[in-house]
């Protein structure tokens, strides 16, 4: 449980620090660091069982349906960078409490701070996988913040989404890896992974798998083709760059591979992959740091390099390389990290980082100058120093490698030519900075910064003396646990001493020193012939260049399939659709074992006049009208149709929408073409009608391959309680009024919602109002029809009678509020018809917004009222309360309910029509145009 | 069931279909708007009538009464039927559809005779 | 029977659809209206057709349809008839600010009441 | 008799609404197909009618008189819509 916590006090302590910047600079330094503090202090506390060889794993359920879950590990491996993530952090945020101007928003600082450290926490206390990526994109997201941290900066910013673009990238390709790590041992968890490794390397999407996750790994990395973000990363402030860019985000893909070391390595693959990669990386790292003329590019391209340097312990694959990397993984951050900060330092101080304008800075900052000295010392590999112990196990590792045959000699060459550049830069670092003439073109004076920003580095670089010295003796215990959990085994014999006698790994040593230092001496040549043969080697250009393109290519994309055309969208839509359904029934067994009923003449009949009407429809929709004659006759059947298969509430709910909707369009029509154009092309006639054949035709094998199968029906309860339990016996009006009543509620307040929505829309619309029918005929002078008002009138009252019997049976026969409902708006709007809206309105002076409203109303109260009785809402009284008195008011209730319902849809389809039909009052005829 | 009843029961619903197609046939076979008017609004609706006959004695002798519905259906048709005739014939009127040689009226000329 | 059904609710869906697919605005809310049916009778018959009574208990021998898709269905169609409504209306609005009822938006250049 | 009836009055009814669709796609004006519409909505009341012999049951009444009703609301607001073109005014 308090593993959580760890996570949990920085990635909900983010929030406090832009809180406690209202307390001032300091305060809000103290809360992230009381944070980082105490969340270390938990740790410690767990270490010492970690040291006696336990793994402490806290599981708690997430999502186990897809296998994600909140389980958290901490072994030798985790309990390593935890505390450097804590321990460096720490020493950042005191770091820059100094460095940040007083203009920096600091409270964001450090809010994202303690947030990219929940991260990386969490990256490498995961126990689960998949919980382990959710933390790696995590890390993506809040390393893009922090590097875009001085967002005035248009380098800052591009730096940002170079960096997320390419290890947000990565991440996508290692979620695909790890659902076919998943997929491959049957669990996300890592404790069954690490225990598969035969069962991964023998399955045939072993190379699939690593290739995917390895492409996470590297881009988080910086490894060599995809390490040209770090370089750009820079743009950030100083101490980000430190803490991101030397000690944890980019060791999180190393990370990765010591944690998946047991289940992926191993294999020639794996060698000649990550190994290579390493290599690669390794050599170009080194190369480009020398050629660097701004003190972060440099440390940036060493970064690289050692990164690349760590990759190919990895990638060796022997117990040993293993232990190595973790050792060098420890050192590279201790001396990295203290070397950026005193880049910073010195940023700070003189105002630039160029390396051809500094110089002689030993005279003006003694202390920073000789804590540089050591930490490049240990970044050189010199002898005493932290460096030098990791970079003879890995000499001495390459000396072993297998995998080689015959070529077993480059490895070792290659190794030598790196740490000969790396020495070579590692003296230009310290001399181009604090000896020789200079600085040039400073504005200030430079002095020694402010006491505490330089104990961090002091803190760090004793740490690199200290192990470098006394290494048995201070980290042996850590990398021990560390190593033993990367291994997964029994761990190899291996010496921390400083002196192995004279062999060929100190051998290899003396020459890159002796190399390093003639290289740097000879480096104004070096310089001139670098500028000769890379004058265009700039991938920040090429990654512009391909995003733009990009953005280019998306943009016609874009243009392409949203060109603002709805038809064309209606198009694209049912054309997906239609892959989408024709594929999965594409040779699936359509008929099922039902057998067929007979068809009766009549029912032929019936879908005949069907069949027949709605092709009509279809073939004379341009002329308008007569489309909506056949279109009721479309709907007249299908009530029938209704009727014919034992549905008389649904036939009457049809029939009673069908005659509002005709009148609805007809509304319409009269402010609408009366013929449509002829605007479509052959073509596309032909391709819509295919489209329609093809959706028709799956709809049907769809409807039919349903049909012949058999009915499980999950009606039973409602047909069994129907009567006992809701009193009524129209069960589909009992379902709709009391077993799913909330649903009814809800639709309800939906039709109102479109009823007040068409209100609202039609307000203020003028509309120029046709003097002449669609063949310029001019309209009858008779407005309202003597014949009809009068018979009319007398009708009213009879069919509100007839929609009060359908409310009020509702319940027991076919009928019920929706119905009853329609049945009364539509006697209402014979009315309209027949006898005009002033008429109308005079006898019948219903506001329609507050009677729909007042439905909704009643509806809900009737639900409250259940509230009344101690039962949740809308819940059936009836059902609980055994009292034969109670049980008719159940009944009652069911009714005020259906009352409701009757109500909205009165008060909704008057509003509707009504105020449709009201827009001729208000529209001015307009001139006829032929 | 007494076969009596049985009986007249079959024969008004087959005076009854009958009738109804009798207007449908009209309204497909005669010449124009105004002749086939005849058709449906007379025959058809003396054809519906028909059914509900038998269908009232059906019912009635079967011990549920008189129904509520078939009166109303009766009543709603033979209220509205003529309405919806008279609606029609105007707005044929109106739109002064072309007639045959037969037919004469006020308003309603052979199409060339149209003013 | 089934195929019948079948080939009845198939025609409906192509018929809805092809209009779906025009220009202007009355034949896509045409078009739509004739899809909600081919829809509303497709959710009805996953309760079966076969000849059982309706869902009223006491009428009949006690095989009842099941009334499930019907209340559905009963919901769906008023629903529906309030989002025909409710793109009527937009049909209406954009016609009043476009002079156009092309679904498009584009002016129409026969002028409007052509 | 009625079990040779009603399949005879079925029968007949279904030729009347085949006779009502010929003319409402025919046409060839609308008032025809108007008045075909009207036809079609009444013969559905006598076609419900026979049903309701036919399957002894009264519980599909209600739909003949909604029909009764909507029939006539549909024609006279079609009919209106030819003489004025605005139904509701």
């Amino acid at each position: 449980m308090t593993l959580s916590l760890i996570i949990f006090l920085p990635l909900l302590g983010a929030l406090l620090p832009p809180l406690f910047i209202r307390l001032g600079r300091t305060a809000c330094a103290w809360s992230a660091a009381l944070l980082a503090g105490t969340a270390l202090a938990i740790l410690l506390y767990h270490s010492p069982a970690v040291f006696a060889g336990e793994t402490l794993v806290f599981t708690q359920p997430w999502l186990p349906a897809l296998g994600l879950n909140f389980s958290l590990r901490l072994d030798g491996l985790g309990l390593l960078f935890a505390l450097l993530i804590l321990g460096i952090g720490l020493l950042i945020i005191l770091y820059a409490r100094y460095y940040l101007s007083e203009h920096d928003p600091m409270g964001r600082f450090y809010g994202m701070l303690l947030l990219f450290m929940a991260a990386m926490l969490g990256i490498v206390l995961s126990e689960n996988l998949l919980l382990l990526l959710v933390f790696w994109e995590l890390t993506s997201l809040s390393s893009f913040l922090l590097i875009g941290y001085w967002k005035h900066r248009s380098d800052a910013r591009q730096g940002a989404r170079m960096a997320l673009a390419i290890t947000g990238g990565g991440g996508l390709a290692m979620l695909a890896g790890i659902l076919l790590l998943g997929h491959i041992t049957g669990s996300y968890e890592l404790s069954v992974v690490l225990a598969s490794a035969e069962l991964i390397q023998a399955h045939a999407l072993y190379p699939v798998t690593l290739a995917l996750i390895l492409l996470g790994a590297f881009t988080k990395s910086a490894q060599f083709p995809f390490h040209f973000w770090l370089p750009h990363a820079m743009a950030a402030p100083t101490p980000v760059s430190a803490y991101l860019h030397s000690a944890t985000m980019v060791k999180a893909g190393v990370f990765l591979l010591a944690r998946l070391f047991p289940a992926l390595s191993g294999t020639e693959l794996w060698f000649f992959l990550v190994a290579g990669t390493g290599t690669a990386t390794l050599l170009l790292g080194a190369y480009h740091a020398l050629f660097k003329h701004d003190l972060k590019g440099l440390l940036a391209y060493s970064t690289v390099s050692h990164l690349g340097l760590i990759t190919l312990l990895f990638g060796i694959g022997t117990p040993l390389a293993a232990v190595a990397g973790v050792f060098h993984i420890i050192n590279h951050a201790t001396f990295k990290a203290s070397l950026f900060m005193a880049a910073g330092i010195i940023d700070h101080e003189t105002g630039t980082r160029d390396m051809r304008r500094l110089g002689g800075l030993w005279r003006f900052m003694p202390h920073t100058a000789t804590l540089a000295m050591v930490a490049a010392a240990s970044m050189a590999g010199v002898p005493l120093f932290n460096g030098f112990l990791s970079k003879e196990m890995f000499f001495a590792e390459t000396l072993h490698a297998g995998w080689m045959g015959e070529w077993s000699w480059l490895l070792p060459l290659l190794a030598t030519l790196a740490a000969l550049f790396s020495v070579a830069y590692s003296v230009r670092f310290i001399h181009d900075v604090f000896f020789g003439t200079g600085p040039r073109d400073i504005t200030r004076k430079p002095h020694e910064p402010p006491r505490y920003m330089k104990v961090p580095v002091e803190v760090l670089v004793a740490l690199c003396l200290l192990v470098g010295i006394l290494p048995a003796w201070t980290v042996a215990p850590l990398l021990a646990a560390a190593a033993a959990s990367t291994v997964g085994a029994e761990l190899p014999y291996y010496s921390l001493a400083i002196w192995h006698g004279f062999n060929l790994p100190l051998l290899m040593s003396l020459i890159a020193l002796a190399g390093g230092v003639i290289l740097y001496l000879l480096r104004f040549r070096l310089f001139a012939l670098h500028d000769r043969i890379f004058p265009l080697c700039d991938a920040k250009a090429w990654f512009e260049c391909g995003l733009a393109r990009t953005i280019a290519v998306s943009h016609q994309l874009t243009a392409w399939l949203e060109n603002g055309s709805l038809q064309r969208y209606a198009m694209l839509l049912v054309a997906s659709v239609l892959i989408v359904i024709g594929t999965s029934l594409w040779g699936t067994t359509l008929t099922g074992p039902v057998a067929m009923g007979t068809v009766d003449g009549v029912t032929l009949t019936g879908a005949l006049v069907l069949g027949v009407s709605a092709l009509a429809t279809v073939i004379w929709h341009r002329r308008r009208l007569a489309a909506l004659v056949l279109l009721s006759v479309v709907g007249l059947v299908v009530s029938v149709a209704f009727v014919r298969f034992s549905a008389p509430d649904l036939a009457l709910t049809q029939l009673s929408v069908e005659m509002v909707t005709i009148l609805l369009l007809m509304l319409a029509l009269y402010f609408l073409p009366q013929h449509s154009p002829a605007e479509s092309s052959t073509a596309r006639r032909w391709r819509d009608g295919l489209l329609a054949a093809g959706a028709g035709l799956s709809v049907a094998a769809l409807a039919w391959g349903v049909l012949t199968r058999p009915l499980e029906t999950i009606s039973g309860y409602f047909l069994e309680q129907s009567k006992p339990g809701g009193g009524g016996s129209n069960v589909v009006n009992v379902i709709l009024v009391d077993f799913r009543g909330f649903d009814t509620l809800g639709e309800i307040t939906v039709l109102a919602i479109a009823a007040f929505g068409i209100y609202a829309l039609l307000q203020g619309l003028r509309l120029p109002s046709p003097t002449t029918d669609g063949e310029g005929r001019p309209w009858a002078e008779d407005r309202h029809p003597l014949i009809l008002s009068a018979v009319s009138r007398p009708l009213l009252p009879l069919a509100l009678m007839v929609s009060l019997y359908i409310l009020l049976r509702g319940h027991n026969l076919p009928g019920g509020g929706f119905i009853a409902g329609l049945v009364t708006a539509v006697a209402l709007i014979l009315q309209y018809v027949a006898s005009g809206v002033v008429w109308t309105r005079e006898r019948l002076p219903f506001d329609y917004i507050k009677l729909t409203a007042s439905g909704v109303l009643v509806a809900t109260l009737t639900g409250v009222a259940s509230w009344w009785f101690a039962h949740p809402f809308l819940t059936s009284t009836f059902e609980y309360v055994q009292l034969p008195l109670l049980g008719k008011f159940e009944l009652a209730s069911a009714m005020v309910f259906d009352v409701g319902v009757y109500l909205t849809v009165v008060g909704s389809t008057l509003l509707i029509l009504a105020n449709l039909g009201k827009l001729t009052l208000v529209s001015q005829p307009h001139e006829e145009t032929k | 069931m007494e076969t009596i009843i049985e009986a007249l029961v079959a024969l008004f619903l087959l005076i009854g279909a009958a009738f109804a197609l009798v207007g449908s046939i009209g309204l497909a076979k005669l010449p124009d708007f105004f002749m086939r008017l005849h058709g449906p609004t007379k025959a058809t609706t003396l054809g519906v009538g028909g059914m509900i006959v038998g269908s009232v004695l059906y019912f009635s002798t079967r011990g549920e009464g008189l129904s509520l519905h078939e009166l109303l259906v009766t009543l709603f048709l033979f209220i509205t039927a003529p309405v919806s005739a008279h609606m029609l014939a105007k707005a044929a009127l109106h739109l002064r559809l072309r007639t045959v040689e037969r037919t004469r009226g006020e308003g309603a000329l052979p199409r060339g005779d149209a003013e | 029977m089934e195929l019948l059904v079948a080939i009845m609710i198939g025609l409906l869906t192509a018929c809805g659809i092809y209009l779906l697919l025009r220009a202007r605005t009355f034949p896509v809310i045409m078009g739509l209206t004739l899809l909600s049916y081919a829809v509303n009778l497709f959710l009805f018959v996953m309760g079966r057709i076969g000849e059982s009574q309706p869902a009223v208990i006491g009428v009949g021998d006690g095989q009842y349809t099941d009334p499930l898709p019907q209340a559905l269905v009963l919901t769906a169609i008023v629903i529906g008839f309030a989002m025909t409504a409710f793109v009527v209306t937009l049909a209406l609005r954009a016609r009043g600010e476009l002079h156009s009822d092309h679904v498009d938006g584009d002016a129409d250049p026969r002028g409007p009441g052509a | 008799m009625l079990a040779l009836a009603i399949p005879i009055a079925f029968a007949l009814m279904s030729l009347a609404l085949l006779l009502n669709l010929w003319r409402v796609v025919r046409g060839p004006d609308l008032p025809d197909r108007i008045l075909a519409l009207d036809t079609l909505y009444i013969n559905s009341i006598a076609l419900l009618v026979l049903f309701g012999i036919h399957l002894d049951t009264m519980i599909y009444f209600e739909v003949a008189l909604l029909i009764a009703m909507m029939g006539f609301v549909g024609t006279v607001a079609v009919a209106k819509y030819l003489l004025r073109g605005d139904i509701i005014e």
